[in-house]
């Protein structure tokens, strides 16, 4: 099987063809690096580290419709999503496409997201291999992750300097490369070879790393401990570690109104939030930041695998680099480690 | 328990009024359709008896809830759709207007925008409706008893006819005597009655009168409460005189070893007194007070071998063990009379005020004319700091009494570069006056008079003054630049803006016509009662035209020259009139408090007080609850003060403060509906 | 495959107040509007359903009725934030939406046989309701039935007169309580797990099944263990905060234990496990 | 700058206090050149502290974060102070506090600290990539950066934070104990960033704020950060009413976004934090600046002050303009 | 959205008004029978005190194309200070939306005394003109994105 690459003065040409479908790709606005739909090729910024908003703001969307009614008519239309055709999304990170991955787990646990697994059925992956880590935070290796990892992904770009390796993995990645026909070329004999040694390369240069195994098993052991007091102390109890975390998927769900017409519709919530948890009565099970911490800990690194037997955390280092207080993930996994 | 809100809404013609240009039957089915409208109907009338029976029987038959009359404005019939929903058993706080009259049909021809706008107040009329609470109209009782505070003749008018009128008045003098300034005065413009004459009757009734309590030497030390139901503490400070044993026979007086040493008060430190005192001869009451600061045995803890006024005293009234103490009682309203201070000359340095003693100020010339006063009514030129050792050291040294007088008028009033811009309106009256007393005493004396404008505006004053100029005495206008001493003459130096020449002018004794000011003390009474000042720091009336006696709060009048300078008659005419509004409320027994008032959610309440600050009525407090075991500051409203104007709500970040009838989640749906096109 | 997020529509057949004030609780009885979802329709004591008005918004209530009380479904719905107030403006002849059920069962199969004492307070008697009821109904299976329920007052106490008849028939033995002394009341003063003390049920062959408010629980479970109850005889029901109902939305998970789909219904034994079970 | 060294001695003595119960300051991050908060309740934790320009927190905003839980009947609240390190830009948010009444002033010990300036952490990482593990200081307008076992010197001016380049109370303005000389002023503000927005077209301005706010994930960072944010139950947050609904989409962040900026008018201290924490850089000082401007030069106001300054939109003056009214 | 502007456009306005000056003198306007354009649509309250700005920002999200306020004169307001603290408020947020590019003719601010129901007319003519000439508001509308 013939390997192809995509020549980086291609990429533009490629864009340009992929954009017929629902096409994402990392874009930067402001300074910031974000997934945006590309219908200009020249959007696209393939030269990143890792976007701000994980790539799960694509299958998930932060705010989705359910269903559509009329006040007082008891028709209610449900919102499809198949409507929205193939979806792409070129230069999805390693770790955001294992996430997803992590999170079918949980859509597709007992009762089916039509919604979710709709758009995943819907998506492919184009992912852009790290030849070095993006952030000095990214831990992807501690997690069962890998920079290069093809975990989930239905094409795997490996920056080769003048070209992307361009490797299908899965059958959408395969046709992907058969639409882009054209626009792939074949691969230099030592493309795979060159690739391979970028892998190498890049894994040893994750320089924060943790031993995770026996974590889910400790930590309900330790629900009482210190250390939640002092980790959680600085915590603002905003959105960012959790609405930024590829593997969080926690959502709220209100009706909206306007006019005559209404929605019920889904959108992001967190469990670092103070209302996550309240009770109308004003009773709250998890009264302050010290528990929000525990459990946003407890739910990515034991209760997560205890039922689907994976830590809902790909060592993105998202939630490290951006909490604004410097709550560091890792450390509480090595205070946990050390308790 | 709630049902689901069941509204009617009425939608009238008004005649042709409305139906004119309002297609009433389109609005009629367009307020059908509208959610929990059970039934909507239009009627000729709908303030007419048919009218109002129409939505008695609906609310009777179909059970409704809430009601919407869509016709003339609020401002019109409110009250009379209110009755009709009383009258069909309904609060009748569910009612909302929608003005299809006045604010549609009567201003728009157009058929099809005037029908169009009528279905949007309609529609905001039924979101608000929906959203409506019952309110309840309370009434308080009205203690049937008045605080007046300050005993300025203002004061003592307001407490006699209070008191006359049957009602329990309780009066409370800062000083040892009631009187207030008036009592300093000789005689009085225009008709120059001697003032000691007139008032000193009044003094002694209000002493003797059933119905006042008189507390002086009293200060109130805080009130709380609301219309009707004031409580007030007051503290009655020591005289270390057992007020009902002291005679006033000034026994001990005499014999104080601090006698003639400490400038009287009363006489603007022209004259002096002992540390044992009462301010004057006729001070109601007439007891003795001591001065604590300066007794000797109060102050050092020894007065030679023992003080030796409780030896004098034959009826035994001085007791060194006195303390201050607190009275507290309840009254239904409360007016403050407590006057003016003058305008401290000082704070013009070109006049050379306090720097020469013969620059006085007009008050220190009444004592100087008084036949009571420090000098037994002689003009003289005062030696101030010069302390009377022995009577005949003031022999030694003789009067002096000046041939040329000359008075400057407006000496802190019209004045922006001290602060105060107003006109004192007493001043030309009174230093025609005094011109007009020295011409009495001295007739040869030479009198001048800089002025600006002479304002003499009142009943009488313009006649008074004609006379006064007749008895040749020199006018001359202009403002002086500066007074300086020559030789043992005081120089005046001005320019006469009528013939714009500059001049000096030579005079044995300047006479400062010195303004009205608020008290120094004002804020005294502020901080108690959270009065407002108007932006000359006087009290702030509620309305300069219509409502001058009335304060923002209900229940707190204003009488005399703590609202603004006057001269007696508009002193007394204005306590006449705040005694008269007070007793309206005391004669009705009940007042009315507000229904659509604000109401804080304990639970979000940050404390922050905004809402306190921005209450015109001082109607929110700040009080400490218990949170889940936590101490916390909230915000609380006395629904008895509050007028519901709502100023808090839009304070209140957290939206913690709302208004009853205007709640955020009251209004927020009205504009959703109006913002729809 | 249907979409679980979609509701069916349902029809108030009868809808009374249960008790007064602020925080009242209304009872519906409906029917679906659509006759045909009987069919697909199952439920079991102990079970949920996500209860709705398009525009308003949804909230998880238990089943108040039980599988064997045929054509109708009840919820009894206290009065506390937005959706329970616009649910209680509705009346008989209106019409809500609702999902489900969702959540799994009390064992009662397991339990035939045994004495089962219900132990409830306030508006926590709404899902020991149906546990009583498919008792009632299935009466030869079970032992004695032992019903303790508390409230504030007399006004606050829920399903009034199906408790005087339970005691009339002589289907159940009930226990009554208010917090404080009211005129005419004959029966016992003071919080529920004090009258359990005074009841005393025995633990042998027995079953104990409580609801109501947190701090009550907690009471309950200790003085259950005083009687001698084991942590596997002791059930209770866990109302976290809930917006999927179908083990998605991610906050009502009790350790790792999702309320919605794992529970409502969980041992004292199971519980004991998970330390934020009574948080 | 501040003495470490004295810094501990001082932060000892404090948290052996009787009346003290916690001490807020800043102690190294995990990684980086980063600083974080530190909280000290016994005198074995003072060894971690410090203070350099790394410490970008303002920390006043814990006084007013701490969540109260429900006591258990009969047991006593912990009323006893807590301490807490403020640079001059922080301490404001204490005054604008007090003025506010959030406690009571015998309820904190305010160690103040005369400041010279803090970095911007995105610049400094933007400048030193990939470092895992570093010191800041400051040496007269330098900053020297220690790490891997080199040291690196760049002129203050070029990493310092916006906010420290406008700052005109660097010396805080409340403290009961100052850690160090006072600082002069070493900046003023010109308002030139928003002048310039001023005066763009309404077009551009909106095409602008839109594009900001369409990136906003609602994550509540600033608002959460803000020390002047801090009601119990944020009316962004309420369903009833709702003044802003939960969706995220152009239309509710613009909501956001004016009503939060609206209540900090005249309330906002200026300290930044609000852009600093934002993850998808929104110019949040734009915003609030405007205001701050705006109340300066219309009602000669700035918040943060004085203690007993009245909260602006509480007062008014009769002379207060209005050109623009009908 | 743009195309349908100006030409044919009526602008739809909410105004707030006081219970005692404002509301009464457009009050007066109607008994005078003084014709004015129908496009405002009022809100009463008792005093502009109670006006929240943010209702303003309200009204432009939920579709309206200009909002008014309108009071006592300054010195005249029945409950004494309420204008003013409006007057401050406003004054503020008007600046603010003008600076996040919302044209200043949209968010107007009046006086208006109970007897001034000619006045009432012209504010309310000047309002819908200068509403007119900057066409439909369309930033905060919720625009439906994810529907
Ligand atoms: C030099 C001069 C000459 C004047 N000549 C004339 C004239 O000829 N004809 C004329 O019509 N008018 C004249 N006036 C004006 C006249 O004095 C005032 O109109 C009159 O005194 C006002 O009375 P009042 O009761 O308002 O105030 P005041 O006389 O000032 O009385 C106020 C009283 O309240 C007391 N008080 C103050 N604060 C408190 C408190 N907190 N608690 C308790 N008690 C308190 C004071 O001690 C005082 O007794 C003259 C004024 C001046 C200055
Ligand atoms: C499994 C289960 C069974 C329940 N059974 C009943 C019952 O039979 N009768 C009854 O009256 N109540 C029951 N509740 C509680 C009921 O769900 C809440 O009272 C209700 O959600 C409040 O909604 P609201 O919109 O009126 O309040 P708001 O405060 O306006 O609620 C906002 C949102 O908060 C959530 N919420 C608030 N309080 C609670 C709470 N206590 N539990 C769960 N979610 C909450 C809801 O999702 C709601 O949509 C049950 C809860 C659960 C989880
Ligand atoms: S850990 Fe950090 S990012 Fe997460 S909620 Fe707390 S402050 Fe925000
Ligand atoms: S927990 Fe943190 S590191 Fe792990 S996946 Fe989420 S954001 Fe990334
Ligand atoms: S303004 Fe609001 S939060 Fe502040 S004290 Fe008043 S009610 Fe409470
Ligand atoms: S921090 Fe940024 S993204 Fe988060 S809510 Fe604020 S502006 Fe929006
Ligand atoms: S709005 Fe921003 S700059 Fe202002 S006080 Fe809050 S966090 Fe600081
Ligand atoms: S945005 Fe307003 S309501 Fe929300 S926390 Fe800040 S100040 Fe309070």
């Amino acid at each position: 099987m013939a390997e192809k690459v995509l020549k980086k003065e291609k990429v533009g040409e490629a864009l340009k063809e992929l954009s017929k479908f629902r096409l994402f790709a990392p874009s930067k606005s402001n300074g910031t690096i974000l997934y945006k739909q590309i219908e200009d090729p020249s959007d696209a910024c393939l030269d990143f580290g890792n976007t701000t908003v994980p790539a799960k703001k694509i299958v998930f969307p932060q705010t989705e419709t359910l269903f559509r009614f009329m006040l007082g008519n008891p028709e209610l239309k449900e919102k499809n999503v198949e409507e929205e055709g193939t979806t792409v999304v070129f230069g999805i990170r390693p770790c955001d496409a294992r996430a997803m991955g992590i999170v079918d787990n949980l859509f597709s646990w007992d009762y089916q997201d039509p919604y979710y697994l709709k758009r995943r059925e819907l998506t492919t992956l184009v992912g852009l291999a790290c030849i070095q880590p993006p952030s000095i935070n990214c831990f992807c290796t501690s997690v069962g992750g890998e920079p290069f990892s093809e975990e989930n992904l239905d094409v795997l770009l490996v920056d080769l300097g003048e070209m992307y390796l361009f490797k299908a993995i899965t059958e959408k990645g395969e046709k992907l490369k058969t639409t882009l026909g054209s626009q792939l070329d074949e691969a230099p004999s030592d493309a795979v070879k060159k690739s391979g040694e970028l892998a190498d390369k890049a894994n040893v240069q994750i320089k924060r790393t943790i031993d995770t195994k026996g974590i889910p098993e400790k930590l309900p052991t330790l629900w009482e401990n210190e250390l939640w007091k002092r980790v959680s102390a600085a915590c603002l109890g905003c959105g960012i570690c959790t609405y930024l975390c590829p593997t969080c998927h926690c959502f709220d769900i209100q009706d909206e109104v306007e006019g005559a017409e209404g929605r019920r519709a889904r959108m992001w919530d967190s469990c670092m939030f103070r209302e996550y948890t309240l009770h109308a009565s004003g009773h709250n099970p998890r009264p302050t930041r010290r528990e929000r911490t525990r459990n946003r800990i407890n739910h990515k690194y034991s209760y997560f695998p205890s039922k689907f037997q994976v830590i809902a955390c790909v060592g993105c280092g998202r939630c490290i680099n951006l909490c604004p207080v410097n709550i560091d993930i890792l450390e509480i996994l090595g205070q946990v480690v050390d308790a | 328990m709630n049902g689901r809100p069941k509204i009617g809404v009425y939608i009238c013609h008004c005649g042709i009024n409305i139906a004119h240009t309002v297609d009433v039957d389109e609005v009629v089915k367009f307020a059908s359709t509208l959610p929990d409208v059970i039934v909507a109907r239009d009627y000729r009338y709908m303030c007419s008896d048919p009218g109002q029976a129409l939505i008695v029987e609906d609310i009777n038959n179909m059970g409704l809830n809430r009601v919407v009359v869509a016709s003339c404005s609020p401002r019109m019939h409110e009250p009379t759709f209110r009755k009709t929903l009383i009258t069909a058993g309904l609060n009748p706080y569910f009612l909302e207007m929608a003005n299809i009259r006045e604010q549609c049909s009567w201003v728009h021809e157009d058929k099809i925008a005037g029908t169009e706008k009528a279905k949007r107040l309609v529609e905001s009329a039924v979101v608000k409706v929906r959203r409506l609470e019952p309110l309840e109209v309370k009434e308080v009782d009205v203690e049937p008893s008045a605080l007046i505070i300050g005993a300025g003749i203002a004061g003592i008018q307001a407490a006699l006819d209070i008191a006359d009128a049957g009602f329990k008045v309780y009066l409370v003098e800062k000083t040892p005597s009631v009187g207030g300034h008036m009592a300093q005065l000789d005689k009085t413009f225009p008709t120059l009655d001697c003032s000691a004459c007139i008032l000193t009757p009044k003094m002694v009734d209000v002493a003797n009168h059933p119905n006042i309590e008189l507390l002086t030497y009293s200060q109130v030390e805080d009130i709380s409460g609301y219309v009707g139901n004031f409580e007030v503490k007051v503290r009655k400070k020591s005289r270390f005189v057992d007020v009902d044993k002291c005679t006033g026979c000034g026994a001990c007086a005499e014999v104080c070893r601090q006698a003639g040493r400490i400038p009287n008060e009363f006489d603007e430190g022209l004259g002096m007194r002992g540390a044992i005192y009462i301010p004057f001869p006729q001070a109601v009451p007439a007891k003795y007070t001591i001065d604590k600061e300066n007794c000797l045995f109060l102050s050092r803890g020894k007065c030679g071998e023992s003080p030796k006024c409780q030896e004098a005293c034959e009826a035994g009234a001085i007791n060194f063990e006195l303390q201050d103490e607190i009275v507290e009682f309840k009254v239904g309203t409360i007016i403050v009379a407590t006057g003016f201070d003058i305008f401290d000359a000082r704070k013009k340095p070109e006049y050379a005020y306090g720097v020469y003693d013969n620059v006085v100020n007009a008050l220190e010339f009444e004592r100087l004319v008084s036949a009571s006063g420090p000098t037994g009514g002689n003009v003289v030129i005062p030696q101030r700091g010069k302390k009377k050792k022995k009577k005949e050291d003031e022999e030694e040294l003789g009067p002096v009494i000046p041939k040329n007088i000359t008075f400057i008028q407006c000496v802190g009033s019209r004045d922006k570069s001290v602060g105060n811009e107003y006109c004192s309106r007493v001043c030309c009256m009174y230093t025609a006056k005094q011109a007009h007393l020295v011409k009495d005493k001295i007739p040869d004396a030479e009198i001048t008079i800089f002025y600006m404008d002479v304002r003499a505006f009142g009943k009488g004053y313009e006649e008074f003054y004609d006379r006064v100029r007749r008895e040749g005495i020199r006018y001359i206008r202009g403002n002086p630049s500066e007074i300086f001493k020559r030789g043992d003459k005081l120089v005046v130096k001005a320019e006469d803006t009528l013939t714009a020449t500059p001049l000096e002018h030579e005079t044995d004794m300047v006479v400062l016509s010195v303004g009205l000011e608020p008290r120094s003390d004002r804020r005294e009474i502020i901080d108690i009662l959270k009065l407002s000042s108007s932006p000359d720091l006087f009290y702030l009336e509620a309305h300069p035209k219509l409502r001058p006696v009335d304060t923002a709060t209900d229940g707190i009048f204003l009488a005399g020259c703590c609202q603004g300078p006057k001269d007696i008659p508009d002193a007394v005419g204005q306590a006449k009139g705040a005694a008269s509004a007070a007793m309206i409320l005391l004669a009705s027994g009940k007042v009315k408090v507000e229904a659509q008032t604000s109401v804080v959610d304990e639970a979000t309440c940050r404390g922050c007080g905004f809402c306190v600050e921005v209450c015109p009525y001082s109607a929110i407090e700040l009080v400490e609850i218990n949170r889940a075991g936590w101490p916390v500051m909230v915000a609380r409203v006395n629904e008895a003060l509050c007028k519901g104007c709502g100023a808090c709500s839009a304070a209140c970040l957290s939206g913690s403060i709302q208004q009853r009838s205007f709640r955020d989640t009251q209004i927020l749906p009205q504009i959703e509906v109006l913002g729809v096109k | 495959m249907k979409n679980p997020y979609i509701p069916y529509e349902v029809k108030i057949v009868d809808a009374w107040y249960e008790t007064p004030g602020d925080r009242c609780i209304k009872t519906f009885k409906v029917t679906f509007s659509d006759e045909k979802i009987w069919d697909t329709w199952s439920h079991q004591p102990g079970q949920c359903a996500m209860v709705g008005i398009p525009g308003v918004g949804e909230s998880m209530f238990c089943i108040s009725s039980s599988p064997t009380e045929k054509g109708y479904l009840r919820f009894s719905i206290m009065k506390v934030g937005k959706n329970t107030s616009a649910l209680h403006e509705l009346e008989a002849g209106d019409t809500f939406f609702i999902r489900g059920p969702y959540g799994n069962t009390f064992p009662l199969e397991e339990w035939k046989g045994k004495d089962i004492v219900t132990i409830g307070g306030g508006i926590g008697q709404a899902p020991l309701r149906p546990v009583i009821q498919y008792i009632r109904d299935n009466r030869d299976d079970f032992g004695e039935l032992t019903v303790i329920y508390g409230a504030r007052t007399s006004a606050d106490h829920c399903f009034k007169a199906e408790f005087e008849e339970l005691n009339a028939c002589g289907d159940a033995c009930c226990h009554l309580s208010i917090d404080v002394q009211e005129e005419n009341w004959p029966h016992f003063v003071g919080f529920v797990p004090a009258l359990l003390m005074e009841v005393e049920p025995s633990p042998e062959n027995a079953i104990a099944v409580t609801c109501g408010p947190p701090v009550m629980i907690k009471f309950v479970l200790e003085n259950l263990e005083k009687l001698g109850f084991t942590p596997d005889q002791v059930y209770t029901t866990l109302e976290n905060r809930m917006k999927c109902g179908i083990g998605k939305c991610g906050r009502c998970n009790a350790g790792n234990l999702y309320v919605c789909k794992d529970g409502p219904v969980f041992s004292y034994a199971q519980l004991k496990e998970v330390p934020e079970a009574f948080a | 700058m501040v003495d470490n060294a004295k810094l501990k001695d001082v932060a000892k003595e404090v948290i052996s206090r009787e009346d003290v119960r916690l001490l807020i300051g800043y102690r190294p991050g995990t990684y980086g050149f980063r600083a974080r908060p530190a909280f000290v309740e016994n005198s074995d934790q003072v060894d971690e502290l410090i203070f350099s320009p790394a410490c970008v927190s303002n920390l006043s905003s814990y006084l007013t974060l701490e969540e109260k839980t429900p006591l258990p009947r009969g047991v006593e609240p912990d009323l006893r102070k807590v301490a807490v390190m403020v640079k001059g830009c922080d301490s404001r948010a204490l005054v604008q506090q007090l003025v506010e009444k959030a406690y009571d002033r015998e309820h904190i010990l305010v160690l103040g600290i005369p400041c010279r300036g803090v970095v911007d952490m995105a610049k400094v990482e933007n400048r030193f990539p990939g470092v895992i593990s570093g010191e800041i200081a400051m040496e007269g307008d330098n900053l020297v950066f220690s790490f891997d076992g080199k040291e690196e010197t760049v002129p203050k001016e070029e990493l310092l934070a916006e906010k420290c380049k406008r700052c005109r109370y660097p010396t805080p303005l409340i403290s009961d104990l100052l850690l160090d000389d006072e600082v002069e002023r070493f900046a003023d503000d010109d308002y030139s960033d928003i002048t310039a927005m001023e005066g763009k077209s309404t077009e551009e301005k909106w095409a602008f704020w839109e594009e900001q706010f369409s990136r906003c994930i609602r994550c509540y960072s600033c608002r959460n950060v803000c020390p002047m944010c801090y009601c119990e139950d944020c009316v962004l947050d309420r369903l009833k009413p709702v003044w802003a609904r939960r969706s995220v989409d152009i239309s509710e962040n613009t909501v956001y976004h004016i009503s939060r900026a609206y209540h900090l008018a005249g309330r906002c201290i200026q300290c930044g934090e609000c852009e600093r924490v934002c993850p998808v850089d929104i110019p949040l000082m734009l915003l609030n600046r405007k205001f701050y401007r705006d109340v300066e030069e219309l009602y000669d106001y700035e918040p943060g002050i004085k203690v007993e300054e009245k909260p602006l939109l509480s007062t008014f003056s009769v002379d207060d303009k209005e050109d623009f009214i009908l | 959205m743009a195309e349908e502007t100006r030409e044919g456009f009526e602008p739809n306005i909410v105004a707030f008004l006081c219970n005692w000056c404002s509301y009464a003198g457009a009050d007066l306007a109607g008994t005078s029978r003084i014709q004015y354009p129908s496009n405002v649509r009022v809100i009463r309250v008792m005093c502009t005190g109670r006006v929240n700005p943010l209702f303003v920002m309200n009204a432009l999200q939920q579709g309206a194309d200009g909002v008014l306020v309108s009071g006592c004169h300054p010195g005249d307001c029945h409950y004494m200070q309420g204008n003013y603290y409006a007057r401050r408020r406003f004054t503020l947020m008007r600046n603010f939306l003008e600076y996040l590019g919302v044209d200043p003719a949209r968010v107007r601010m009046s006086w208006v005394s109970a007897s001034e129901g000619s006045k009432w007319k012209e504010v309310i003519e000047e309002v819908v003109e200068g509403v007119k000439a900057v066409g439909p508001m369309d930033q905060f509308k919720r625009r439906q994105l994810n529907w």
